[in-house]
């Protein structure tokens, strides 16, 4: 079987529902693609647009972000600012030509691992559809618009 | 992700799934209660109750199965389909069973001979014609296999039928048979199950 | 409103009164039908029983011709088998890539196409009942059927249109009951007006297939039906063509008609019965519609509530 | 961007541990391979795997390691955090290191249980791996925070789980507010008449402990109240309950029941009387209610309606009628809460075709527990709806509402042995009825329960093994008449049967309150898709929930019988009472704090925490962080637009660092450089 490109895409799941929900996931053997590599955040909140911008220059092809289904969130209403933040971001990465696909955002409860399984599954495909990311050569040259890399912190 | 099914033969159960069209709760599923036995409007007179039917599946009871006449005496009325706590589709397995049951053959030595047969002369007129055709449905039905029950057909209500102008002389025809031959005859081609 | 229409073989000679009166409530209703050029049959519950590809194909014409018309996105089927199999075939090839493909193919080979969830397949019923709505059906009332006793009798595939959702509850449907009261009728709200008539079991084993229609009779009879309305052209056939055999098999003598829902429509609109096909039932519906008075019945002198009136019933959530 | 970053890696010596969990990670992650992989990153001192980490030799290795090795970071991959995090801190700590400059990485859960390909799961363990390295190298170390717990609880909820609930912590000398809407406590259990397995009169054995919830010194009972808001987290909640207005004064009350005499208005009792019995405008649900004070439903008096009659207040002998009696808001201060809230009778009308709600003879459940209760509408008398005519059969449907993708695909544990209760109490009251209990599986899981369904089988009840299909009043054949037609299969016979009775009734299941959705919000204690309350761990931790200092007992975390609430009402109960005897609570260090000499003052953080815990310094003109209401969400940390605020244990370092260590293999020389 020829080398197929497989996506790597790194997963910010909160620590009380996304992160359990694939904990269970684990917990009951659901067999899911290994390419969402997950780092753990208190809440979906938390989630820096830099560290989605500093993931895709890194090297990943896709970012998920996971959090509490709105009104469920431990913190309240974290999640809520995560979903405002995904949004003026999405437009951001749009202008700089990344797919709309690469970086999604969803709602997985604590007894969802189903449903997690299955979106890192279907993002999987979606991003494996869309090819490597190579934000090198896309952002950085790809179309005119481009800034100097994003100084670091 | 499903899991890895171990290479061993297919069993009666795989072939009823797969001639199902897979919509739905999974037969394996069912949990026996009984509903659609319950349900059923012609449930005291078939041999096997559904849930009969569906626990010999399992067991792999093939030909008890196929030669029962549960599958003919479903008049698809989809009581048992609302109702089934598992929703499974039990009319589309039905359905099934009757298309294996005359893939296997064995529906001629049963008493329920009727059924399958009815269902070939309606479609043989469907076929050739593109509609149905009543008064060729009821002779040629009731000439070729019950002689008798003609007699009483064409002076009981079969006459009535006439007079009241509810029965076409001359079958109707659409005007792109051949259209529709093409159509039928590709998809009998394709068929197999899908 | 324009709706694309698909009689079914029923409607072209055996349930001529059902197309015919159809017609005829069309215009004050407000709908416009027009047929879908060149169908062909439905294959009923038959060729499911045998081929189920060829089935699928059989039905996918019909769907491919109607789209391609494109006249309007409701197809509408006044019979019941034709309804469920034209629903039931677009559903089944949203749902399932292998069938779609194999029809797909199928149809190439007769020059079609059909792009499932392009049409939305209703029942006559549902049209009426939905789309016109019932003030607009009120409005339309010339000749109330006042005195008259209905048992709107629902059959099996317009409740439980197989796992689909359907317009009206699967197990206990209103819709009709609520047409009728509009149209001045007394109601006859009997408990079998959503099982099955037997459909084609009389051609299968008759001793079942009269005994399904010997309960609906019966059933009807006792809650005082002068009448049964349906909605499809095989429960018709079968209740009114085969009360007859029922008669002798079971020694009762049921003499009630059986006719369809859009006739008494088109009274109540002052249509005459000829127009809408009277006459072409076997028992004969005359005896029954002309119990139809001019005024309304008296209210009856509502007694008074007995003292101690038992234990109170749990209320339904949407009364009336 | 945010805080300064050392320019070269701090030279850490890091100790990595890769678990095998017997097979769980071993068999499909080659642990060999990722720890031996570890040895060639810089910061690794000692890369070891073994069997089992979360054995005590494996927390040894740690230990030693530390000890021997002058290890100043400890790496542990195997399970999820929620597993062993703790076990591997208080590890680090034997070892001498501060328990957070240890950092998990989830290769079982996330890893090798979620995959077959070998290689990938083993490519997946290195990139978590690595990420822990790099990310645990920038761990500051933290101390945990202590909380004060206050030690007077919240019980919402009066049944018998909240009573249990609230009597333990009260006898155990702790102060208990138990909040209940209806105007008395007791819950569903008074309803019933009977309790399964032993017949004990439900009412015996419940109102005492009424009586004693009602009078006891510890026990502030808040009846005819409900929660309104809750602020605040573990040890120091902030409660705002509303006492509903009763339009009685409870001070001059002495519950004489004069006023339900004399009150002309008689409407069906919907609550108590689950719709057979009828109660007055002003009323109390059962004579032994507590508080005995009545409640006056302002629908139905005719003084809310036409400003007449006002009867109860003239015979009222100590003047305690109160028509203006407004709501009244109380603030009241909890260490914890326990919810109690139970369960809502699954609603029968949902099945057309059983006829509830059509067909007069088909009765609910909780419509014959009040038939044949005593005190009930009946006298205790078994009829019909007529009032009148005793039933000669019966028939009892099991599973109504349960067990069904239609309604609810949980069974709800208890309909089967309260309809052998119902078989038996029908046998009781009308010696010869027929009583006919249609089911799938007789399911008789407790203590006496095998021994109470013989009873019943020498009772002479009918078992007939099928799903009932459809109840109809639709007679076929000649002795159907007038009857209740049951249809259903008798799956051991194998054939489909009629059986005309008089009388049915649907023994249906337990649904989640209807507002299960809401107060869950409220509470900060989420619902599974079953509805009702999720609790942290549905084996080692029923009572808890995800939040701490918020506890969940009874029906309102699932369907069980009474046995099993009075025991979550004690469990509940004395998880509290722990976190009241350690009298403090160390809550994890994870909190924001303002590097204020770089805060510019844009206030953008002070209104995107949920907890108000930033407050705005007028002189200095900068936000600061109330460090003991912070919950340590980070929002605000991602939030400053000059990212001058810490998230403790999850800086924007820590997190960086982490993100290239997870993209070890995929990122090119050119990202590594500027990394």
């Amino acid at each position: 079987m020829t080398e197929q490109f497989e996506p790597v895409i790194v997963g910010f799941l909160c620590n009380w529902c996304s992160y359990r929900a694939a904990d269970l996931a684990g917990t009951s053997r659901i067999k899911y693609a290994p390419n969402m590599r997950p780092i753990r955040v208190m809440c979906s909140g938390r989630v820096d647009p830099q560290f989605v911008l500093s993931a895709l220059r890194n090297g990943a092809d896709g970012v998920l972000i996971a959090g509490c289904h709105p009104g469920e969130c431990h913190y309240v209403n974290g999640n809520i600012k995560a979903l405002r933040r995904f949004t003026l971001m999405k437009d951001t990465l749009e202008q700089w030509g990344i797919e709309d696909d690469r970086v999604q955002l969803l709602w997985a409860s604590a007894s969802e691992g189903a449903k997690l399984a299955e979106a890192v599954n279907r993002m999987t495909e979606e991003v494996r559809a869309l090819g490597p990311l190579r934000w090198s050569e896309k952002v950085l040259t790809g179309n005119g618009a481009a800034q100097p890399a994003v100084k670091e912190a | 992700m499903s899991e890895t099914l171990s290479a061993r033969a297919p069993t009666f159960y795989d072939e009823v799934v797969a001639e199902t069209n897979g919509l739905g709760g999974e037969l394996k599923t069912c949990i026996q209660c009984g509903t659609c036995g319950g349900s059923c409007p012609s449930g005291p007179d078939m041999d096997h109750t559904p849930r009969g039917i569906f626990a010999m599946i399992d067991a792999g009871h093939k030909e008890d199965v196929l030669k029962s006449n549960t599958p003919w005496y479903c008049v698809s009325c989809y009581y048992c389909v609302v109702r089934c706590p598992q929703d499974i589709h039990i009319t589309d397995i039905m359905y099934a069973l009757k298309r294996l049951a005359i893939k296997a053959g064995y529906y001629q030595e049963t008493a329920q001979d009727k059924a399958p047969e009815f269902s070939e002369t309606f479609i043989g007129f469907v076929e050739n014609n593109g509609r149905s055709f009543e008064l060729g449905l009821a002779t040629r039905y009731h000439l070729r296999y019950h002689p008798l029950d003609a007699f009483k057909m064409a002076t009981g209500m079969g006459l009535k039928m006439f007079t009241k102008g509810r029965m076409d002389i001359l079958p109707p025809k659409i005007k792109n048979i051949s259209q529709l031959k093409s159509i039928l005859n590709k998809a009998k081609e394709l068929g197999g199950a899908a | 409103m324009k709706f694309s229409y698909y009689p079914g073989c029923s409607l072209e000679r055996n349930a001529r009164s059902y197309h015919q009166s159809t017609m005829a409530i069309a215009e004050p209703l407000g709908l416009e039908f027009d047929e879908v050029e060149d169908w062909n049959c439905c294959g009923a519950t038959e060729y499911f029983a045998i081929n189920k590809i060829p089935a699928y194909a059989l039905v996918s014409r019909n769907l491919a011709l109607a789209a391609g018309q494109n006249g309007s996105r409701e197809l509408v089927a006044p019979c019941s088998a034709c309804y469920i199999n034209l629903k039931k075939t677009d559903h089944a090839l949203a749902e399932s890539p292998e069938l779609r493909s194999k029809i797909d193919q199928a149809l190439e080979a007769g020059d079609l196409a059909y792009q499932p969830g392009s049409l939305n397949v209703q029942h006559l019923l549902e049209t009426i009942v939905k789309e016109v709505g019932y003030e607009a059906v009120e409005e339309q009332v010339t000749k109330p059927l006042y005195n008259l006793r209905v048992a709107p009798y629902y059959g099996c595939m317009v409740p439980r249109p197989s796992a689909m959702e359907s317009f009206d509850d699967p197990e206990h449907p209103m819709s009709m009951d609520k047409l009728f009261e509009t149209l001045g009728a007394i109601v006859v709200d009997f408990p079998l007006k959503a099982q099955c008539c037997g459909g084609h079991m009389t051609q299968i084993s008759e001793e079942t297939a009269l005994e399904m229609i010997r309960r609906l009779l019966k059933n009807a009879d006792d809650y005082g039906a002068d009448m049964i309305a349906t909605v499809c052209p095989m429960c018709q056939l079968n209740m009114d063509a085969y009360q007859d055999a029922v008669n002798q098999h079971f020694g009762t003598d049921y003499n009630i008609p059986v006719v369809y829902f859009t006739q008494l429509i088109g009274l109540a609109f002052g249509i005459s019965p000829k127009e809408l096909g009277f006459g072409s039932e076997l028992i004969s519906a005359d005896a029954a519609l002309a119990k139809v008075t001019e005024e309304p019945p008296k209210e009856k002198r509502r007694r008074r509530v007995k003292k101690n009136a038992g234990l109170p019933m749990p209320v339904m959530p949407e009364e009336g | 961007m945010s805080e300064h970053k050392e320019h070269n890696h701090p030279q850490e010596k890091v100790g990595v541990y890769v678990c095998h969990c017997g097979s769980n990670i071993a068999g499909t992650i080659n642990c060999g391979e990722v720890s031996e992989w570890a040895k060639d990153n810089p910061h690794v001192e000692v890369s070891r795997d073994y069997e089992f980490m979360c054995a005590s030799t494996g927390q040894e290795l740690i230990e030693k390691d530390i000890q021997e090795k002058g290890l100043t970071r400890v790496v542990v991959a195997s399970c999820s955090p929620h597993m062993h995090e703790k076990t591997f801190r208080e590890a680090t700590e034997r070892g001498g290191l501060n328990p957070f400059l240890f950092e998990m990485a989830n290769i079982r859960e996330h890893g090798s249980w979620a995959t077959n390909d070998k290689k990938a799961a083993t490519q997946k363990a290195k990139a978590l791996v690595n990420a822990a390295i790099d990310r645990v190298v920038h761990h500051q170390p933290l101390e945990k925070i202590p909380v004060e717990i206050n030690p007077s609880t919240m019980v919402v909820g009066g049944g018998i789980a909240g009573i249990t609930a609230a009597l333990d912590l009260a006898d155990a000398g702790h102060h208990v507010y138990l909040v209940e809407r209806e105007g008395t406590i007791g819950g569903h259990m008074a309803q019933i008449d009977k309790t399964f397995p032993t017949l004990d009169c439900s009412a015996c054995i419940l109102t005492p402990k009424m009586v004693e919830a009602g009078q006891h010194d510890n026990i502030t009972l808040l009846s005819y109240s409900e929660v309104e808001q809750v602020d605040g987290y573990i040890g120091n909640f902030q409660v705002k309950v509303r006492k509903k207005a009763r339009c009685v004064v409870e001070e001059d009350c002495t519950s004489c029941g004069i006023c339900e005499e004399k009150c002309p208005v008689q409407v069906i009792d919907e609550g108590y009387g689950a719709g057979l019995g009828h109660r007055k405008a002003i009323y109390r649900a059962f004579p032994q209610a507590v508080p005995g004070y009545p409640v006056l439903d302002k629908e139905n008096c005719i003084y809310f309606q036409t400003g007449k009659c006002r009867a109860c207040e003239k015979f009222c002998p100590t003047h305690a009628i109160d028509f203006d009696q407004e709501d009244e808001i109380l603030n009241v201060d909890v260490g914890n809460i326990i919810l109690a809230t139970g369960y809502e009778l699954f609603d029968a009308r949902k099945i057309p075709q059983y006829g509830y709600g059509r067909l007069e003879n088909v009765f609910s459940s909780l419509e014959f527990e009040r038939m044949i209760n005593a005190s009930g509408p009946t006298g205790g008398h078994v009829v019909l709806r007529d009032g009148k005519t005793e039933p000669e059969s019966v028939a009892i449907i099991h599973c109504v509402g349960s067990r069904d993708k239609n309604y609810n695909e949980y069974c709800s544990k208890v309909c089967c042995m309260y309809s052998l209760k119902f078989a038996h109490l029908v046998h009781e009251h009308i010696p010869g009825a027929e009583v006919y209990n249609y089911y799938i599986d007789m399911r008789t899981p407790g203590k006496g329960y095998e021994e109470f369904y013989n009873r019943l089988l020498k009772e002479g009840t009918h078992f007939v093994r099928g799903k009932v299909a459809s109840i109809s009043e639709a007679d076929y054949l000649p002795g159907e008449e007038g009857k209740l037609i049951i249809q259903s299969e008798n799956t051991l016979l194998g054939k489909q049967q009629r059986k005309p009775v008089d009388m049915v009734i649907l023994s249906a299941g337990m649904d989640p309150q209807p507002d299960a959705e809401e107060i869950g919000q409220l509470f900060k204690a989420g619902c599974g898709n079953d509805g009702f309350f999720s609790e942290r761990h549905p084996k080692l931790a029923p009572v808890a929930t995800m939040t701490d200092g918020i506890f969940i007992a009874g029906a309102c975390q699932g369907p069980k019988d009474i046995p099993e609430s009075v025991a979550q009402g004690g469990a509940a109960a004395s998880a509290v009472a722990k976190l009241i005897g350690q009298g403090t609570v160390m809550m994890e260090p994870i909190r924001a704090s303002v590097r204020e000499e770089e805060c510019s003052g844009c206030r953008i953080c002070n209104t995107m925490c949920p907890y108000n815990a930033i407050e705005f310094d007028e002189e200095k003109e900068v936000s600061r962080v109330i460090t003991a209401l912070c919950q340590g969400c980070g929002t605000c940390v991602a939030a400053c637009p000059s990212g001058v605020i810490d998230g403790a244990h999850f800086t924007n370092t820590q997190v960086l660092s982490e993100i290239n260590g997870i993209l070890w293999d995929v990122q090119t020389e050119h990202e590594k450089a500027t990394a």
